[in-house]
């Protein structure tokens, strides 16, 4: 496997998209780390006084209606959205993908079960799901990740149910099958294992897209809470203040656009390299 | 299609069974006595039990009776039409716009594959794929209404104001829907016909004397439309509810502010309504797209689809 | 001056390893109304040298050399002028009908498509004339009107509507590109009768390509058998077939079935020549045949034969010809 | 570029066909807005302050009528007399007033009214209101005798409620959709979700409105807002939604600016009954960590007059105890010490939607931070406001403006969700209701005040201002809120 790592690497090296896609999402990965040890300000800092500072060497974005650091707010909502993101993916996958596994090997009723759910939570319109959600379960992060994470579970499951389908037609599966091998240590030992790449790519692809339901949310008020700064948060907070100080708008929006544009080249990046096959469609 | 609706009733019923908060004391606030809000809650028929309110609430559906608003005090029909005049046409509008930018740029990306023109628009496309549009909303409103002030930056005119007034205000968010919407559709167009003017047919088209921007039109095109317009399904269905957002931005009474409001003003038979009809023009637009499958591809006529 | 001079064709492909030469100086003629047959196994260059006549090449292939149809050099054409003789002096007959055929469009639309591009018809005229080849390739109007699908034809009756589509204009070359192929056993036989009957009615030369020899002894009077890339062996199609020079050409006539069943065990023997043809990024220097050759000596690894009269006008490219050629 | 221009002339030619209509003669129509849109249009059963907005005064009347003082004045009864033992009231109704359907409006209806509003399965949302009425009788066509159990001093003011309008009998259940009133407006159309439009009823008994027709538009969000007022698509707004936008409103002369008051004391309601804050020397050692100034600042843009209790400070009662707890960190650090928090502790407070609750509560967090004490912020819609926090008092913190004109006998309910129960300030809640003279009620009412703030049972922060603007060109708005309403009998434009 370090193999495998290292070639994915080398030729991922020349790929533009990956290039840009990686440099652009690991400095927002680096900025979510590095929110942890050290900011300009403290976010929670609400000094009324210097509100709606222009940029300075103090203040690198200048401040916010509360007088906060702008620049502070902005790294550790990266942090934020990080988190709400990445936690949704690993509910979307975690449940998704073994719901596939048993899709794809039982088939049947199982197989037609499982898929009919999906349809039918595909079928509703999300975001009207996910402020039921959070209507019920309260606004906040952790309701917002799982408002997220759910409509995460029928991509994962649809996504690992069609690539193991494929796999189960192979030879080796036959072998490892006529080894006497159950469905079970098939599905982690062969069928897991192949699909992994393709598993890898949509959740970049999911990433990406976790952000923006975050952003999303917050901006409804349904998503991350005060005093956590999310970019959301603060985009809906800088549109009452738009005639007055329209700058506030610029960076939290700039700051998702960066960041899902970086996940998106990526993932594209990560496909043209992991799964040569979709080349040529690109 | 009846089983995914019935489904969907026993899901938004349950799951608002659940919904904290309660609609009588919600409408007479603070103040509010005991027998006040008990004599309301009879009034809106909450008292009864679970089971006999999900049943008349069905068969209200099926004949067409969407029931009476908590808030409002009138038909939950009467609200939606009112609120559909604002959502459908931007919905439309949007779809429009979105496709008459993206399938000529999709198009033309394709046919100039790897050259510059297809990196540019495939940049913008990324780049609009990443800007949530809401954020460009906001952009679209600080340059043309606070900078320029060409335009309204929220609210809606009402058709009865007159057609170029209503349209006016939802310049802006037709705007900030679509170009977001075109960015994936060019991306899709782009990749189907690039998969498309692989095939056989469009070698035999090109060895009739064919030329290469005919081929592409006239031959490659039509065959590239199936993930076309299975996205533009996708998008449609998003764009009917999915407008909450925008709608915030823009403050337009649409579909999906009602739906919004009435959760928060806990209006359940609206919310209930509401959810059962977008599932059921997510289906109803499912079987235009298949519809449209065969339209466009003769093979799929007849076959028994959708 | 022939109708066609192929001169010191090479055709070169983008790949990511660089430029490939996918065809290296392939050089024949044929008169008007000859019929010409291109034989090799798959990967060797065959449709490429077709679609280097059509002018359909891919985006960034480079051919050198020259294609001259009565004298003047296609590769030289503006893709305007090609589009002229696309269809209208030079057509083509692809391999697979099923797919080769647009599925959206009615074969009325795809056939008269043609007749209104170069012909300049109007739609009633186009119409007419669309009607007659239908008939012409056995697809009585009664039974298949022009608004068929085609996805509502076999595959017999698709290839004869791409018969169609490639004869309308009533080109002076038209290249059959292996026409039968794909097709079940029982109708391969019809469709080779119908191309030879319409193309010998009309005069126009045809270039049948195919790794077949008996589709080639039967719709050829010359034949070029070419090996990756390579023009190995040329000549009449009788002494080609009764003289065969080059191992490689022995080789495929060693794995001919007798008769019948052709089409599947034809391909399943082939692979008896032992090796496999080398991929294009590592052809060896000297002969490209010399490492699945039984005569191959230290010389063919050195040097590369190139193709010269053996006898009259039977050529070979080998240091070690299997016969001295059929003395006349 | 060429649609730049097109659209440039096109709007310039709509400007100047605006313009030449308007230079006429001064307009008779009105654009408000409003930043909430009612549930319904009936006052008598709803509690939403959106209704009053619209139809208080404008389609609906009482017996009485709330001025823009907080004055009562007679309205639909012309007069009244009052026993001497002043639990018998006679109402004289105005004669031949017409309800908006044509009908005469009478002693009948009056009965009718107060009666439904009083009945057992009423859904008056003040239900509180008609508490001290024993019966009310017709003794002619147009006298009516309500006769009260107890003595209620602000009986008449009660009256002048919008929750206490006359309606008719035959059109009382419809109010709801289509209100049928008897005041100098009627309503003529609701677009849901985007405005309300009355027109000037022409039959008004008393003196006839001045307006032709007034426009409600519904503009919830603080951005349309100013966009709708830049633009003018709205003329007046009684109280803008967004104080950050006040400052630019003034600097242009199109406008007049009116900054009035309210009487909402927004305060940080607190559960006493709820340990830590059953402890007097934590609620004070908040009310220390808090600086009002700066919650106004930072929350309401400067806008707000701080409060040292639960009164409103232009009511002549009012007691300036602002300065009991200067900010001092010190201080409070001590006192939360000496209850046994050194260390500080930890609450949530909850937060209702309006922006001065959600600003407020960002800085209020910020502030006792500071002296240990952490706040968690759960954000609570009003549905779920009204249920945890009102109903169960599940709940630590929260903030909320409390609207009703004198309202401070609340904190001497029983049953009150800041759960204070104090039988002191109890009983000097009953001396005030058996307490007629002015001075002694005054000074009564500062005792009470005092005892707020002493006990320091909520935190006080500040009277919420009301921002109202208008086109310089719109007069006789309201310019202070004693009750919520938009009366625009009087309004008018000068050119």
């Amino acid at each position: 496997m370090p193999n495998r790592f290292q070639e994915v690497f080398q030729e991922g090296l020349q790929h533009r998209n990956f290039i840009i896609g990686g440099t652009i999402t690991s400095a927002f990965f680096l900025i979510a780390l590095m929110s942890y040890v050290w900011t300009p300000h403290s976010i929670e800092d609400i000094n009324i006084a210097v509100k709606f500072a222009k940029p300075s060497g103090d203040f690198w974005l200048g401040t916010d209606h509360f007088g906060r650091d702008i620049f502070s707010m902005l790294v550790v909502g990266a942090r934020n959205s990080v988190i709400v993101a990445f936690v949704a993916i690993g509910i979307g996958a975690g449940l998704g993908v073994p719901l596939g596994l048993v899709a794809a090997a039982q088939r049947g009723w199982t197989d037609e079960l499982i898929m009919r759910v999906n349809d039918f939570t595909f079928a509703f319109p999300a975001l009207i799901s996910a402020i039921m959600i959070t209507a019920i379960l309260g606004p906040g992060a952790v309701n917002s990740i799982i408002a997220i994470g759910i409509f995460n579970i029928p991509v994962f499951a649809r996504i690992a149910r069609g690539s193991a389908l494929g796999i189960w037609e192979r030879e080796f599966i036959l072998a490892a099958k006529s080894a006497g091998k159950g469905q079970v240590r098939i599905s982690l030992e062969h069928i897991l294992p192949n699909i992994l790449s393709i598993l890898i790519v949509q959740a970049t692809i999911q990433f990406a897209l976790g952000i923006l339901a975050e952003a999303g949310l917050s901006y409804l008020g349904l998503g991350t809470q005060p005093p956590a700064p999310s970019w959301g948060k603060m985009l809906k907070e800088a549109q009452t203040l738009i005639h007055m100080a329209p700058q506030l708008a610029i960076y939290p929006g700039l700051a998702i656009a960066m960041t899902v544009l970086g996940l998106n080249l990526f993932g594209d990046g990560l496909r043209d390299i992991l799964d040569p096959k979709l080349r040529r469609s690109r | 299609m009846a089983i995914t609706l019935l489904v969907a009733t026993v899901v938004v019923f349950l799951v608002l069974e659940i919904l904290p908060g309660d609609p009588a004391s919600f409408m007479l606030g603070m103040e509010a006595q005991e027998d006040t809000l008990s004599a309301l809650r009879a009034q809106m028929g909450l008292d009864q039990p679970a089971l006999v309110r999900y049943f008349k609430w069905v068969l209200g559906l099926l004949s067409g009776d969407l029931g009476i608003s908590y808030t409002y005090d009138v038909p939950v029909s009467e609200l939606i039409i009112e609120r559909i005049f604002v959502s459908l046409p931007l919905a439309i509008l949007a779809i429009v716009l979105s496709t008459v930018i993206a399938i000529p740029l999709g198009v033309i990306a394709a046919s100039r594959h790897n050259k510059s023109s297809d990196l540019i628009i495939m940049g913008f496309s990324q780049l609009g794929i990443a800007i949530p549009n809401f954020w460009f909303a906001m952009l679209l409103t600080i340059v043309f209404a606070v900078m320029l002030r060409w335009l309204p930056a929220g609210g809606f005119a009402g058709w009865d104001a007159g057609f170029f007034p209503a349209l006016t205000s939802l310049l802006l968010p037709t705007v900030s829907l679509a170009l977001p919407q075109s960015a994936i559709l060019a991306r899709v167009t782009r990749s189907a016909v690039l998969e498309v003017i692989q095939e056989d047919y469009i070698r035999t088209a090109r060895a009739k004397g064919v030329s290469r921007g005919s081929a592409l039109w006239n031959h490659a095109l039509r065959n590239a439309m199936i993930p076309v317009v299975t996205i533009m399904g996708l998008q449609f269905s998003f764009l009917l509810a999915g407008t909450i957002i925008i709608e915030n931005v823009f403050y337009l009474p649409g579909i999906g502010r009602l739906i919004f409001q009435a959760i928060s003003q806990r209006d359940l038979i609206v919310v209930k309504d509401l959810v059962i009809l977008l599932s059921a023009a997510v289906i109803i637009i499912n079987f235009i797209v298949d519809v449209l499958y065969a339209v466009i591809d003769p093979r799929l006529r007849g076959s028994g689809h959708a | 001056m022939s109708l066609l001079e192929i001169e010191n064709l090479s055709v070169s492909l983008p790949t990511p390893k660089g430029m490939l030469e996918l065809i290296s100086n392939v050089s024949f003629s044929m008169e008007a109304g000859a019929r010409l047959g291109i034989v090799g196994e798959s990967g060797c260059g065959k449709s490429l040298t077709a679609l280097a006549m059509m002018g359909l090449l891919p985006d960034k292939a480079a051919a050198r050399g020259a294609i001259r149809l009565n004298g003047e050099n296609l590769l030289e054409l503006d893709e305007k002028m090609m589009r002229s003789i696309r269809g209208n002096r030079i057509a083509m007959i692809f391999q697979e009908p099923m797919s080769a055929l647009n599925p959206v469009k009615t074969i009325g639309s795809q056939i008269s498509e043609g007749l209104k591009i170069h012909l300049g018809l109007n739609k009633t005229d186009a119409e007419n004339k669309t009607k007659k080849l239908l008939d012409s390739v056995g697809l009585p109007l009664n039974r298949f009107p022009l608004n068929l699908h085609p996805h509502q034809l076999s595959g017999g009756q698709r290839q004869r509507v791409l018969i169609a589509i490639a004869v309308a204009c009533e080109p002076d070359i038209l290249i059959a590109d292996e026409p039968t192929t794909a097709l079940d056993v029982t109708v391969q036989e019809i469709i080779l009768e119908l191309i030879n009957e319409i193309t010998e009615n009309s005069g126009m030369g045809l270039i049948m390509i195919s790794h077949d020899l008996g589709v080639i002894a039967q719709t050829t009077e010359k034949v070029l058998v070419m090996y990756a890339g390579n023009a190995v062996e040329s000549g009449s199609t009788e002494d080609v077939f009764q003289h065969m020079a080059h191992p490689y050409t022995h080789g495929l006539f060693a794995a001919m079935p007798k008769s019948g069943t052709r089409n599947y065990e034809a391909r399943q023997r082939l692979y008896s020549i032992p090796g496999q043809v080398p991929e294009a990024h590592a052809r060896p220097k000297g002969c490209n045949f010399a490492g699945r050759c039984f005569k191959a000596t230290a010389e063919c690894a050195v040097e590369e034969p190139v193709l010269k009269p053996l006898n009259g006008k039977h050529k070979v490219s080998c240091f070690h010809p299997l016969t001295e050629g059929n003395p006349q | 570029m060429m649609m730049k221009k097109l659209i440039k002339v096109f709007l310039v030619s709509a400007g100047i066909i605006f313009l030449s209509s308007s230079a006429m003669a001064a307009k008779t129509s009105l654009t408000m807005g409003v930043v909430l849109e009612p549930p319904h249009l009936d006052p008598t059963a709803g509690a939403a302050a959106a209704i009053d907005e619209i139809v208080y005064a404008n389609v609906f009347e009482g017996l009485t009528q709330i001025d823009q003082n907080g004055a009562v004045q007679p309205a639909l009864a012309e007069s009244w007399t009052i026993s001497d033992d002043k639990l018998t009231y006679t109402f004289n109704l105005h004669k031949g007033v017409k309800f908006h359907d044509g009908t005469d409006m009478d002693a009948d209806d009056v009965v009718f009214s107060l009666n439904r509003a009083m009945a057992e399965g009423s859904v008056n949302a003040q239900k509180g209101l008609f508490k001290p009425i024993a019966s009310v009788n017709k003794t002619g066509p147009h006298t009516v005798v309500v006769t009260l159990n107890q003595v209620t001093g602000g009986f008449l003011f009660s009256m002048g409620w919008g929750d206490a309008v006359i309606v008719a009998e035959e059109s009382a259940e419809k109010n709801k959709s289509n209100p049928v009133g008897t005041g100098p407006f009627k309503f003529s159309k609701w677009a849901k979700g985007s405005h309300i439009e009355l027109v000037r009823n022409d039959n008004y008994w008393g003196d006839a409105a001045k307006l032709t027709k007034a426009t409600f538009k519904i503009i919830p969000d603080p951005a349309a807002a100013v966009s709708a007022m830049m633009a003018g698509d709205v003329d007046a707004f009684a109280n803008f939604p967004a104080p950050e936008s006040m400052e630019q409103f003034k600097s242009d002369p199109r406008f007049a600016v009116v900054i009035g008051n309210t009487e909402g004391e927004t305060i940080l309601s607190t559960n006493n009954t709820k340990a830590p804050f059953d402890n007097v020397k934590v609620r004070q050692a908040m009310a220390y960590a808090l600086d009002r100034q700066a919650i106004i600042d930072g929350a309401m843009f400067g806008y707000g007059t701080p409060i040292g209790s639960h009164f409103a400070p232009h009511h002549p009662a009012y007691v300036d105890l602002t300065g009991r707890y200067e900010h001092n960190l010190a201080m409070a650090r001590q006192l939360l010490r000496e209850a046994g928090f050194p260390n500080g502790f930890k609450a949530v407070i909850k937060l209702p939607p309006p922006s001065y609750a959600r600003r407020g509560g960002e800085i209020i967090a910020s502030q006792l931070k500071k002296v240990g004490i952490e706040l968690e912020i759960v954000p609570v819609e009003w549905a779920q406001w009204l249920k945890q926090v009102f109903k169960a008092t599940d709940y630590d913190l929260t903030i909320v403006s409390h609207t009703e004109p004198m309202d401070i006998g609340i904190y001497a309910r029983d049953k009150y969700y800041f759960n204070y129960k104090s039988p002191k300030f109890q009983a000097l809640m009953k001396k005030l209701d058996q307490t007629v003279g002015t001075d002694e009620r005054y000074a009564i009412l500062a005792e009470a005040q005092k005892m707020l703030s002493d006990e320091a049972v909520n935190g006080f922060l500040f009277q919420l201002a009301k921002h109202g603007v208008w086109n310089k060109d719109v007069k006789g708005l309201w310019e202070n809120s004693p009750v919520q309403a938009n009366n625009l009998t009087k309004v008018y434009w000068t050119n």
